[in-house]
C-alpha cells in the first residue's frame, strides 16, 4: 500500500518535471527547385464524386505552400525519445469524400484505432499496400458502418482505392507520440520534449527523408528546418 | 392437365415474342459506319430464330393437346412423313438457313475485324486497368512516348508509365480519362491492358473487343453522330468490374481540337 | 411375368457392415445414390447463392439480414460488397456446372441404371467407382472450404480467365488461396469423372448381357455412354490446365501471366505467359461440358417419353447418331466462346460454321421427339410433364444459339445477359428438368416407393412458368446491352433495366421456393410414399424386369437374356401394350395400316 | 411390322458368356486360371484402351500448351537435356521387352497344367526393377537440372520439362503398381489373362509415350 503510493508519487513527480522542463522543436519544411505541377484528376467515371468538386481535384503527392513551403511532410522524432508506449485513446479517422482521401497523409500511433468512413454514394475499396504490416483489401459500400483497423508496426503505408485509381493517400504509422504534419507554409512543431539528444526525421512521399540532430537542454525551443530538392517530373 | 400444358406453352411463347416484336428492349441506335450490317444480320437471325421458336412450341403444344390421355382402345398412329422426311427436311431447311446466316455474317464481321484501318485513321491508345480506362493522344508531334511499366504511379497520375524526363515523345502526350473523338473520322484504337483482361464495349458503336494482357490488339471504327456515349468493360476483371467505365464524346472537328488543346495545358 | 434367364455367380458377396454398405460401398447403386445426394446438396447450396445474388442485383443497398455472419468483410452490416457478389457468383457457377449438372444426370443416374440397363451385376471396376465418388465429394469439400479460408472464394467467375486466375492475391480478394482451392477442387473433380467415364465406357462395351447388342441399348444408356466419351476427352484436358494454374500460384511459374503487368503500381514478377492459352484449354473442355450436362438429360427424357407415349420413337438410330454428332461437333466449336477475345479473326469465322452446323442435329433431335408424339397415347404425370417441359426449354434455349454462333452478332451480345439466359435455359433449366423427370420416373425403382404426384405436378408448374419468367427476360436485357457479372448497375443506360431485374428476382425467389416442394417430396416419399411395384410405368427396359428395389447383384443371381429392341410399346402382348426386353414372347405392333 | 427383328438367341446353357463378359459361370471363358473361375468379377478388355486414350488427351493438352506458350513470347530459353535421359529411355524400352517375354511365359503357364511348370515371375521382377530404375533415373535427371540452376520456375522451358516428366513418371509408377498386382495375383494363382494383357499394354504405352515426350522435348527445348 505505502510502496504503491510512493511509486505513484514518484511517477507523478517525474511526469510533471518532464513537463516543466519541456523543450520544443519547431521549424519549416521547404523545397528548392521547381516541383512538378499538380495534375488535374478527371473523375468523369464517377459523376457522383466529380460534381462535389467545383474546381477539379489535383494530385496531392506534392503540395506546396507560400514561399516554398512543403506540406504533407511527416516530421517525427526517430530516435532519442523512446516510445513511451502510450497509445492515444481516441481514434484517428480517414474519410472518403468526393472520391478523395481526407486527410491525404494520416499520421497515427502504432496500435491506435483507425476508423475509415465512406461519405460517398459509391462503393469504395480501401487497399493499404502494407509491406511490414498485414496487407488487407476491403470494400465499403455506401451506408455501411466504418471500418475499424489498427497497425502493429511502424510503417509508411501507401493507400489505394482499386475502384478509383486516382484515389491515393498515406498512413504514417509511428512508434512515437512526437510527430507532426507540416502545414500551411510547411511549418511543424514537436512540443513536450524532455531534455536529451534527438534525431528528427522528415519524410515526404515523393522526395524521401531528411534527418537532423538536436539537443534539448531544459525548457527551450529549438529551430530545425528541412529543405527538400524538388523533382520536375 | 395436358390441354392446360399445351395452352401454357402457347401463351408463354406468345408472351415471349411480344417484347421482341414491339422492340421494348433493344440495342440503341447505331452510330457507326459498319454497324448497319450487324443490325441487319441481327434482325434476319431474329426472324429465323423467332419463327423456329414459335413453330416448335406450337407443334409441341398441338401434339400434347391432341394425343394425350386418349381412350385405351384408341389406335396409335405413325407420323406419315416418318423419320427420313424429318431428317432430310431438317438438313435442307436448317442447313441452308444457318449456312446462309453464316455466309452473310462474314461480311459484317469482316468490316470490323478483317479490313485494315485506312492510312489517315487517327491513332488513340486506350489502356485498361483495374478499374478504369485511360486514353492517350500522341500530341502535336504525332508520336507516342514509350511505356515504362515500372514508372506507373496512379497516385501522381502517371497512368501509362511515361518518362517525360528522358523521353521527348512522351512530353506532349495527352492523357485523358474520357475518350473524345471527332465525328466522321476513322479512329484507330490501340488497345493496351495494364494488368488483367478487360474489354472495350460501346453499344452505339457496335464494337466489343477484349484487351489481351501482353498482346496489344487494335480496333478501328468511325462514329457518325455527335453525342456522349458510355464505354463499359465486359470482361470480368476483378471486384471493381461493375464500375469500370468511361465516357465517349463524339464531337465536331472544331470542338475536338479545342478539347485537345485544353487537355494539352 | 415370365423371365427367361440363366444363373450367374455372385462375383462379390453383399457387404454387411454399415460402413461398407452405405459409406464406402462398392455397389454401383449405392454410389449412384451417393452421387444423387451430393448433387441435391450442391443444387440447394447453389440455389441459395443465386437467391443472394438476385436479391443484391434488385435491391442493391438493402442489407440482407444475417449475411454479415456469413462473411463479416464480405457483407459489412449485411450489405453485399462487390467482391462478395462476384465470389458468390463464381461459386454458384462452379457448383451448378460441376457438382449438379455433371453429377446428377450423368454420374448419379448413370451409375445406378447403366449397369442394370445393360444387364450387368456391377461396373467392371467397383473400387474405381467408389473412388470416383469419394474424390468428387472431396473436391466439393475443397471448393466449399474456400468460403472459410483466407479472404474467401475466388471472384474470377467459373471460367477463371487468365491472368486474373494466376497473378495471386494482388488480383483481389480470393485470388490467392481461393483460386488455388478452386483449381485443386476442379482437378480432383476431373480425376473423379475420368474414373467414372472409364467405368461407364467399359460397362457399356464389355458387360452387356447375351442378346444386348449396342442397338438394343436404351437411349438413356446410349446417352450415358456418349457422355462418358465426351467427359473422357474434356476432363483429361481441364485437369492439366488446372495443374498449370496451381503451379503459377505455388511454384511461381509463368504459364498464363504475361510480362510487364502492373498491379497497385507494382510490376508483377511473372513474365511472358500466354493469357489466351488458358481460354483455349478451358473452352476445349468448357464447350463439351455443355453437352456433358445436356446429353444425359436428352437420353433420360427420351427414355421417359417413350414409356409414357406408349409408342416407339420415329427412329431410335437417328436420335443416337444425332447425339453422337453433338458429341463430335462439341470439340470443333469451342472457339465461339472467344470471338472477341483477341483470337485471330479468321479462326472466329472458322469456329462459327461448325457452331451453326450443331443446330442441325439439335433440330433433328427435337423434331424426332415432337413428331413421335403424333398419334401417341401420351400419359401425363410428373415425369412426362418434366420431359415435355425439357423439350420446350431446350428449344427456347437453343434458338438463342443462332445468334451467339455468329461472330458479327456476338459483338453485340457477347458477355451480356443474353448469353446468361441462353445457357441457363439450354444447359441449366433443361438439364435440371431432365434430372427432375428422371427422379420422378426412377424414384420407385431406387427406393421402392412412389413419389407424390400432386406435389410433383405443383413442383412442375411453378418451376416451368417460373423458369420462363426468370430466363426469358435475360435475353431482352442482353439485347439492351446489359453486361453480365456486374454486382451493381451504375451505368446510365442500365438504370431503366433495373425494374426488369426486380421482376426476375421476384420470379427467382418464388421458383426457388418451389424447389423446396421437391425436396420435401423426395424426403417424404422416401419414407412415407406408397409402395411401388416392380414395373409401375409398364416400361420395357431391363431395370423394370428386376425387383424393386433391385437386389445387390441387380438380377438376383441371374443373368437376363435380351430378346427385343428397347421400347417395344404399342404392341399386343400377354402383359398389355408392351413387351419387356427380357421376354422371349413374339409380338405384333398395333399400328393401324395406312 | 414385327417388332422382334432379331431371332431370339439360342441359349446354350453350357457356354453362356455375354456379349462382353457379363455371365461368368464355372466354365473357363476368359482364359484365366481354373482357380479363379468362381466368384470372378467380369473383366473389361476395353478399359485399358479408354485409360490410355485419356492419358493421350492429357499429354496432348500439355503439348499444345507448350507450343502456344513457346510462341507467345520471347522469354523461352532452350537448354540441353540431361544425358541420363537417353539412358532412361533405353531402360524403359528394355523393360518393355522383358515384360513381353514375361507375358508370353505367363500365357504358356496359364494354358498348361498348373502343376510342374514353375511360375514365370522372374521376368516380371526384371521389368519391375527396370521400371524402378527408370523412375530413379528421372529423379537423377531432375537433380542434375537443379544443379544447373534450372528450377521449375526458372523458365517456361524448364517448367514444361518438369511438368511433363513428372506427370509421365507418376503414370509409370501407376504401371509399376499394376505389375505388383500381377505378381501378387500370379503368386496365389488368381491371375486373369486380362489383367496381364492390360498391364502389358499399359506398360508398352508408357514406353511409347516416353519416346514421344523425348522427341517433343528434344525438338522444342
Amino acid at each position: 500500500m505505502r510502496t504503491k503510493s510512493i511509486l505513484a508519487g514518484v511517477s507523478t513527480l517525474l511526469i510533471s518535471s518532464s513537463l516543466i522542463f519541456a523543450g520544443t522543436v519547431s521549424g519549416k519544411v521547404t523545397f528548392t527547385g521547381t516541383p512538378a505541377k499538380p495534375k488535374t484528376i478527371d473523375m468523369s467515371k464517377e459523376p457522383s464524386c466529380a460534381k462535389q468538386h467545383a474546381t477539379p481535384l489535383t494530385t496531392e503527392s506534392v503540395v506546396t505552400g507560400p514561399n516554398n513551403g512543403l506540406e504533407n511532410v511527416v516530421v517525427y522524432v526517430s530516435s532519442g525519445a523512446p516510445d513511451d508506449g502510450q497509445v492515444p485513446a481516441q481514434a484517428v479517422t480517414y474519410e472518403q469524400k468526393g472520391c478523395q482521401y481526407l486527410p491525404h497523409v494520416l499520421p497515427m500511433h502504432v496500435n491506435q484505432e483507425l476508423k475509415i468512413t465512406n461519405s460517398d454514394q459509391t462503393s469504395h475499396n480501401i487497399h493499404p499496400l502494407a509491406k511490414v504490416n498485414r496487407e488487407w483489401n476491403k470494400s465499403q459500400p455506401p451506408g455501411t458502418p466504418p471500418i475499424s483497423e489498427k497497425y502493429e508496426k511502424p510503417e509508411f503505408i501507401s493507400v489505394k482505392c482499386n475502384v478509383h485509381p486516382w484515389m491515393h493517400g498515406v498512413f504514417a504509422v509511428m512508434s512515437t507520440n512526437h510527430y507532426d504534419l507540416s502545414k500551411g507554409g510547411g511549418a511543424f512543431k514537436l512540443p513536450n520534449l524532455p531534455p536529451g539528444k534527438y534525431t528528427i526525421t522528415a519524410w515526404h512521399e515523393d522526395y524521401g527523408t531528411q534527418t537532423a540532430d538536436v539537443t534539448i537542454t531544459g525548457n527551450e525551443t529549438k529551430d530545425v528546418d528541412f529543405t527538400f530538392k524538388a523533382k520536375a517530373y | 392437365m395436358a390441354k392446360f400444358f399445351a395452352a401454357t406453352i402457347v401463351v408463354i411463347a406468345i408472351l415471349s415474342a411480344i417484347p421482341i416484336l414491339r422492340h421494348t428492349w433493344t440495342a440503341p441506335e447505331d452510330i457507326s459506319t459498319h454497324g448497319a450490317l450487324i443490325d441487319e444480320q441481327m434482325s434476319e437471325t431474329m426472324a429465323e430464330a423467332g419463327i423456329s421458336f414459335l413453330a416448335a412450341q406450337f407443334i409441341l403444344a398441338f401434339f400434347v393437346w391432341k394425343f394425350s390421355n386418349r381412350a385405351p382402345d384408341a389406335k396409335l398412329k405413325k407420323f406419315p412423313g416418318g423419320a427420313k422426311g424429318l431428317v432430310i427436311g431438317a438438313l435442307l431447311v436448317v442447313g441452308i438457313e444457318v449456312m446462309a446466316l453464316g455466309i452473310f455474317g462474314v461480311k459484317a464481321w469482316a468490316n470490323v475485324y478483317l479490313d485494315a484501318p485506312s492510312a489517315n485513321a487517327m491513332p488513340i491508345q486506350v489502356q485498361a486497368g483495374q478499374f478504369a480506362f485511360y486514353f492517350r493522344y500522341p500530341g502535336p508531334d504525332g508520336k507516342f512516348g514509350g511505356l515504362h511499366p515500372e514508372l506507373i504511379n496512379e497516385g501522381s497520375q502517371n497512368i501509362f508509365g511515361l518518362d517525360p524526363e528522358h523521353d521527348v515523345d512522351a512530353r506532349d502526350d495527352i492523357v485523358a480519362a474520357e475518350m473524345a473523338i471527332p465525328v466522321n473520322k476513322e479512329i484507330h484504337l490501340l488497345m493496351h491492358a495494364k494488368d488483367v483482361g478487360h474489354s472495350f464495349f460501346v453499344r452505339e458503336l457496335r464494337v466489343q473487343q477484349d484487351f489481351v494482357p501482353g498482346l496489344d490488339v487494335s480496333l478501328h471504327f468511325t462514329a457518325t453522330k455527335i453525342g456522349k456515349y458510355e464505354i463499359v468493360c465486359t470482361q470480368l476483371c476483378g471486384l471493381g468490374h461493375y464500375n469500370m467505365k468511361a465516357y465517349l464524346e463524339v464531337m465536331s472537328q472544331q470542338d475536338f481540337d479545342d478539347w485537345l488543346k485544353k487537355q494539352g495545358q | 411375368m415370365h423371365d427367361m434367364s440363366v444363373p450367374a455367380a455372385h462375383h462379390h458377396a453383399p457387404p454387411t457392415s454399415f460402413i461398407r454398405k452405405h459409406v464406402f460401398s462398392l455397389d454401383h447403386k449405392v454410389i449412384g445414390k451417393q452421387y444423387y445426394g451430393l448433387a441435391l446438396l450442391a443444387a440447394y447450396v447453389g440455389m441459395g447463392l443465386s437467391w443472394l445474388m438476385r436479391f443484391h442485383l434488385a435491391w442493391n443497398s438493402t442489407a440482407i439480414p444475417g449475411l454479415q455472419f456469413l462473411s463479416a468483410s464480405g457483407a459489412p452490416g449485411g450489405v453485399m460488397t462487390p467482391e462478395y457478389y462476384l465470389q458468390l457468383m463464381t461459386m454458384h457457377g462452379t457448383i451448378m456446372v460441376f457438382f449438379v449438372l455433371t453429377t446428377a444426370p450423368f454420374a448419379a443416374f448413370g451409375n445406378y441404371f447403366l449397369p442394370i440397363q445393360v444387364g450387368a451385376e456391377d461396373m467392371p471396376f467397383p473400387r474405381f467407382n467408389m473412388m470416383s465418388f469419394w474424390v468428387t465429394f472431396t473436391a466439393f469439400l475443397v471448393l466449399m472450404s474456400s468460403f472459410f479460408v483466407g479472404d474467401g472464394p475466388t471472384l474470377g467467375g467459373w471460367t477463371q480467365y487468365a491472368p486474373l486466375n494466376a497473378i495471386g492475391a494482388v488480383g483481389g480478394p480470393g485470388q490467392g488461396t481461393g483460386v488455388v482451392l478452386w483449381a485443386t477442387s476442379i482437378a480432383l473433380f476431373c480425376v473423379g469423372q475420368l474414373l467414372g467415364a472409364l467405368n461407364f465406357i467399359s460397362t457399356t462395351l464389355d458387360l452387356r448381357v447375351k442378346g444386348m447388342s449396342l442397338m438394343r441399348l436404351p437411349l438413356s444408356a446410349w446417352s450415358w455412354f456418349i457422355t462418358s466419351c465426351i467427359g473422357l476427352t474434356a476432363f483429361a484436358v481441364l485437369m492439366p490446365a488446372c495443374i498449370l494454374v496451381i503451379l503459377d500460384h505455388v511454384a511461381g511459374t509463368s504459364f498464363f501471366v504475361a510480362s510487364g503487368l502492373v498491379m497497385n503500381d507494382q510490376v508483377l514478377p511473372h513474365s511472358g505467359g500466354s493469357t489466351l492459352l488458358w481460354q483455349h484449354l478451358f473452352w476445349f473442355f468448357g464447350h463439351p461440358e455443355v453437352y456433358i450436362a445436356i446429353v444425359p438429360s436428352m437420353g433420360i427424357v427420351s427414355h421417359i417419353l417413350l414409356a409414357n407415349q406408349r409408342k416407339q420413337m420415329l427412329s431410335q438410330r437417328v436420335l443416337i447418331y444425332s447425339m453422337g454428332a453433338l458429341a463430335v461437333l462439341s470439340y470443333m466449336v469451342y472457339g465461339h466462346h472467344m470471338f472477341v477475345s483477341g483470337m485471330n479473326p479468321f479462326s472466329s469465322l472458322a469456329f462459327s460454321f461448325p457452331t451453326l452446323v450443331i443446330t442441325i442435329p439439335s433440330t433433328i433431335i427435337v423434331l424426332i421427339w415432337t413428331f413421335s408424339l403424333y398419334g401417341a397415347k401420351l400419359r401425363i404425370n410428373s415425369a412426362s410433364l418434366f420431359s415435355l417441359g425439357f423439350i420446350s426449354m431446350f428449344v427456347s434455349g437453343g434458338v438463342s444459339g443462332f445468334f451467339l454462333a455468329q461472330p458479327s452478332i456476338d459483338i453485340m451480345l457477347h458477355a451480356t445477359y443474353f448469353v446468361v439466359g441462353h445457357f441457363h435455359l439450354v444447359m441449366g433449366v433443361a438439364a435440371m428438368f431432365g434430372i427432375f423427370a428422371g427422379t420422378y420416373f426412377w424414384f420407385p425403382k431406387m427406393t421402392g416407393r412412389m413419389m407424390n404426384e400432386t406435389l410433383g405436378k405443383a413442383h412442375f408448374w411453378l418451376s416451368f412458368v417460373g423458369a420462363y419468367c426468370i430466363f426469358m427476360p435475360f435475353h431482352y436485357l442482353g439485347m439492351a446491352g446489359n453486361v453480365r457479372r456486374y454486382s451493381t448497375f451504375t451505368d446510365d443506360f442500365l438504370q431503366p433495366l433495373i425494374p426488369v431485374h426486380r421482376f426476375i428476382t421476384i420470379a427467382a425467389l418464388i421458383t426457388g421456393a418451389a424447389q423446396l416442394i421437391f425436396l420435401f417430396n423426395v424426403i417424404y416419399s422416401r419414407f412415407k410414399g406408397a409402395p411401388a411395384v416392380d414395373n409401375p410405368w409398364e416400361a420395357t427396359s431391363l431395370e423394370w424386369s428386376t425387383a424393386t428395389p433391385p437386389p445387390f447383384d441387380n438380377f438376383g443371381g441371374k443373368h437376363p437374356i435380351v430378346y427385343h429392341d428397347p421400347y417395344q410399346y404399342g404392341v399386343k402382348s400377354s402383359v398389355g401394350d408392351y413387351v419387356m426386353q427380357t421376354s422371349p414372347e413374339q409380338v405384333e405392333t398395333e399400328f393401324e395400316e395406312k | 411390322m414385327a417388332t422382334t427383328l432379331h431371332e431370339p438367341p439360342q441359349i446354350d446353357l453350357n457356354n453362356i458368356s455375354g456379349v462382353g463378359n457379363g455371365g461368368s459361370i464355372n466354365i473357363p471363358t476368359d482364359g484365366g486360371l481354373r482357380a479363379t473361375l468362381d466368384h470372378s468379377r467380369p473383366t473389361s478388355s476395353s478399359a485399358i484402351w479408354v485409360a490410355m486414350f485419356a492419358i493421350c488427351m492429357m499429354f496432348a493438352a500439355f503439348t499444345s500448351a507448350l507450343i502456344v506458350r513457346k510462341g507467345s513470347s520471347m522469354d523461352w530459353q532452350s537448354f540441353a537435356l540431361p544425358s541420363i535421359l537417353y539412358f532412361n529411355t533405353f531402360l524403359l524400352l528394355v523393360s518393355s521387352v522383358a515384360l513381353e517375354i514375361a507375358r508370353r511365359r505367363v500365357d504358356v503357364f496359364m494354358k498348361g497344367a498348373r502343376s510342374g511348370a514353375e511360375r514365370p515371375t522372374l521376368w516380371l521382377y526384371i521389368t519391375l526393377a527396370l521400371g524402378l530404375l527408370f523412375v530413379a533415373g528421372q529423379y537423377i535427371a531432375w537433380t542434375q537440372l537443379r544443379a544447373e540452376g534450372m528450377y521449375l520456375a526458372t523458365n517456361p522451358s524448364s517448367s514444361f520439362f518438369y511438368v511433363l516428366t513428372a506427370t509421365h513418371a507418376l503414370h509409370v509408377l501407376g504401371g509399376l503398381g499394376g505389375l505388383l498386382y500381377v505378381v501378387y495375383k500370379l503368386s496365389n494363382l488368381t491371375l486373369r489373362r486380362n489383367a496381364m494383357v492390360s498391364t502389358a499394354r499399359y506398360w508398352h504405352f508408357m514406353g511409347a509415350l516416353w519416346v514421344y515426350l523425348m522427341l517433343l522435348l528434344w525438338i522444342k527445348l
